[in-house]
C-alpha cells in the first residue's frame, strides 16, 4: 500500500518507470525507486551510478516530453554536478566546496532514513487498529442520571475560526467614509433666504445652519458659506467687511441692487 | 486475523469450540450498539455455531461480575451490575459542539490576549453577546486579565491553564501564525496580502504592525 | 443501588473487599469508551481501595477472552480481542483509507516528534501537501508541540494519546522498530539538508489567483 510502484516494476527498466511518473512523490521517491534496482543494501548503494540512473530516467523522460515538475530538474542539474565531482579526483576538488564524499553520504542517508519511514509506516498500519481490529464498547452504559453539558471543541475547529475571521475581516470591503460636506448650493439657498434680516453688519458664522455649528462640521459649512457670499457680492447682492487679516468677516444685505 | 475462518472455509471446517463461539458472543455483544438477539448473534458466528449455548455459558461467567449479561425486550446486552450504578452517576455527559460565535471569540482571545470585547467585535465583525462570554468563562477556557489602561478601562480577557489543557497546548505561544494556517491547508481563502490584518484599531498593542515583527510575539503574520 | 456505599459512607467504613473492588473496577471500563488511567479509577472507587491490585486481578481474568483488558498510552480500557476483529467488522463503517502522503507523514511525526513542517519536508522530500496535516489534526492523531526555539521559531508535532488509543501502544516508545531505527541513526536530527535533495516549496494549486507570490509564504513551519 506504501509504495506506489510495486516491486515488479521496480526491476522493470526505466521506461516502466516514466509510465509511472505520476505515481512518484517527488525526485526522492524516485531515487528510492531507482536505488532498489541496484538491489543492494541501500547502505551499499552506488551513488555515482544512481546518479546516472537518475539522468537517464531524465533524459527519457524530456525525449517522450513528458512535463517535469521543476524539482525533478533541479535535482538532475544538482546530482550531474555531484556525479562530476564524484568523478574527479578528490585532490583536484575546487577550494571551499563541499566535499564530493560528504555529499553522497548525505543522499544515501536520505534514502535510507525514507526507506526506513515507509518501513516503520507501513508496520504502523498493519498494528490492530481501534475500529478496524479492535472494538469499544458499544454501547457505554445508560445508567447515569448526572446531566451535565460537556462542550465541544477542538484544536482545528479553534484555528479554522481563527483562520476564517481573519479572512473575513480580509476579504471586508473597505469602505471610505465620506465626510459630510456643507455644499455651496446649499449655503447660497440659505443665505439668499436670510439675508433679508442681515440690515446691519452681521457676523458670518450668525449664517450658519443650527446644526452644522458643531466643531467637526463647521469648517465645511463655514467655508461653503464663506464662498457663497463671495459669489453673493461679486453679483453685488451683499457687502462684506473683514478688518484685518484672518479677523472675523461681517456682511449685510447690498444697500444698492444691481438694475 | 488472517487465519480467521472466513464464511467459505467454515462451511468445510468443524465450528470453533464452544469456548471460542463463547469468546465471539462476548466480543460481538461488547462493541455492538444495540441489543442482539440469539438469532442476530448466531448469523454472524462462523456456521455450525450454537449461540444459545454460548450465550448460556456467558451468562453464568458474568454473573455477580460489575457487569452482567441481561435480556431485554427477548434480546442480548451487557449492562452495568445495578449495585454499582451510583459508581457511574459523573459518566454521564451531554456532549454539544461549541456555537461558532463562542469558538470565533474564543480563538481571538487566544490569539490577541489580552483582548478587550470591543477588539473581540472589531476582528469578528459583528457585536459579541454576553451569553458567548458568559458560557467561555462558566467554561473557565477564558478569565478576566487587567484592565486595559485607556479611557473607560476596559476589562480584557485571556486564556487559562484549562484552555490550554483541553486543546492539547504547550503553551498559547505554540499556536500557529495565519501564515502557518494557511500552509497547513487551515485557511481556505487567500487573505488579500498585509492589508488583511489592518482592521484592528491602530492603538491596539497586539497589533504591532508587519514591518517590525516582535520575535516573541504569538502572531507571526 | 439502593444498599451501595455512597462517599459519606465510606469514610467510616472499611473499603470494599479485593473482590468486590475489582467488580467495581470492571464496571467503570466497561462503560468508558476513554481509556482510565489507575489514578482516574481510584478516585472514582471508595476510600481505601487499591485501583492497580484491582485492575491486575482483572487483566488476569479477561486474558484470552473475548474482551481484554489492554493497556494504551498509560491507562486502561477493555477492547475486543484483536484476533475477533473479522468478526466484527461490518459492526463500524470502515475508515477511510489513509493516502500515502498521510501515513507517511503521520509515522515521520510519531518516530521524530515532535517534527517541524520543514523536518517532515526533509525526510519525504517533497512538500507536505495542503489538507495532510488538516485531516491528521482532525483525526486527532496530531497535536501542536512547543515551538522549535530555531529562527522562526517553526511550529511542532506531537502524537496524542487518540493516536496511541488507535494503534493499541502503550506509548510512543513502544512504536514498532523505534530502537533499531534509532540505533541505525536514522531518527538522528542531521543538519540541514545542504548537501542533500532540497524540497522545492511546491505552489498550492488553489491559489491560483495570486499574481504574485506571497513572500512571507515559504517554510514558515
Amino acid at each position: 500500500m506504501l509504495d506506489g510502484v510495486n516491486d515488479s516494476a521496480a526491476e522493470a527498466d526505466n521506461d516502466s518507470l516514466l509510465i509511472d511518473i505520476e505515481g512518484f512523490e517527488g525526485p526522492l521517491d524516485v531515487l528510492l525507486t531507482l536505488a532498489r534496482q541496484q538491489k543492494v543494501d541501500l547502505r551499499h548503494i552506488s551513488i555515482l551510478q544512481l546518479a546516472e540512473q537518475y539522468l537517464a530516467f531524465i533524459d527519457s523522460a524530456r525525449e517522450l516530453q513528458l512535463e517535469l515538475a521543476a524539482d525533478y530538474l533541479v535535482t538532475a542539474a544538482w546530482l550531474a554536478y555531484l556525479k562530476s565531482r564524484l568523478l574527479l579526483p578528490p585532490e583536484e576538488s575546487p577550494e571551499g566546496e563541499p566535499d564530493a564524499d560528504e555529499m553522497a553520504k548525505r543522499l544515501a542517508f536520505q534514502l535510507q532514513r525514507l526507506e526506513a519511514m515507509r518501513k516503520a509506516a507501513a508496520r504502523l498500519m498493519a498494528r490492530d487498529q481501534l475500529g478496524r481490529d479492535v472494538f469499544v464498547r458499544g454501547a457505554p452504559d445508560p445508567v447515569a442520571v448526572d446531566k451535565q453539558t460537556e462542550w465541544r471543541a477542538t484544536l482545528l475547529d479553534l484555528l479554522q475560526a481563527y483562520a476564517r475571521t481573519k479572512t473575513r475581516a480580509a476579504y471586508t470591503p473597505l469602505h471610505i467614509e465620506r465626510p459630510k460636506i456643507y455644499a455651496m448650493e446649499d449655503a447660497l439657498k440659505r443665505l439668499t433666504s436670510t439675508l433679508g434680516m442681515a440690515v446691519e453688519w452681521t457676523l458670518l458664522q450668525e449664517f450658519l445652519p443650527e446644526d452644522w455649528r458643531e466643531e467637526r462640521l463647521m469648517r465645511s459649512a463655514l467655508a461653503s458659506t464663506f464662498a457663497a457670499t463671495l459669489e453673493l457680492a461679486r453679483d453685488g447682492i451683499v457687502s462684506l467687511q473683514q478688518e484685518e487679516n484672518f479677523g472675523p468677516i461681517y456682511l449685510r444685505r447690498a444697500e444698492k441692487r444691481p438694475s | 486475523m488472517s487465519d480467521a475462518p472466513g464464511d467459505q472455509e467454515s462451511l468445510s471446517f468443524a465450528p470453533p469450540s464452544l469456548d471460542e463461539q463463547e469468546r465471539m458472543v462476548e466480543a460481538l455483544l461488547f462493541s455492538s450498539v444495540e441489543p442482539l438477539s440469539a438469532d442476530e448473534i448466531e448469523k454472524r458466528l462462523p456456521r455450525g455455531s450454537d449461540a444459545a449455548e454460548a450465550l448460556r455459558l456467558l451468562e453464568v461467567r458474568y454473573d455477580k461480575r460489575g457487569v452482567t449479561l441481561i435480556r431485554v425486550a427477548g434480546k442480548w446486552a451487557f449492562r452495568t451490575a445495578s449495585d454499582l450504578g451510583f459508581l457511574l452517576r459523573s459518566e454521564e455527559k451531554t456532549s454539544k459542539k461549541l456555537s461558532r460565535a463562542a469558538v470565533e471569540t474564543l480563538s481571538i482571545i487566544a490569539y490577541h490576549q489580552p483582548a478587550t470585547r470591543s477588539e473581540i467585535e472589531e476582528v469578528r465583525g459583528v457585536a459579541v453577546s454576553r451569553g458567548t462570554l458568559d458560557l467561555l468563562l462558566d467554561l473557565e477556557w477564558i478569565r478576566l486579565g487587567r484592565r486595559r489602561e485607556t479611557p473607560g478601562r476596559p476589562v480584557t480577557f485571556v486564556t487559562t491553564e484549562a484552555f490550554l489543557d483541553h486543546f492539547g497546548l504547550e503553551s498559547v505561544k505554540d499556536l500557529p501564525g495565519l501564515q502557518e494556517l494557511k500552509a497547513a491547508g487551515l485557511l481556505d481563502a487567500q487573505p488579500s496580502g498585509k492589508f488583511g490584518i489592518q482592521t484592528l484599531p491602530v492603538e491596539d498593542d497586539v497589533d504591532d504592525g508587519e514591518d517590525a515583527p516582535d520575535p516573541d510575539e504569538p502572531e507571526l503574520f
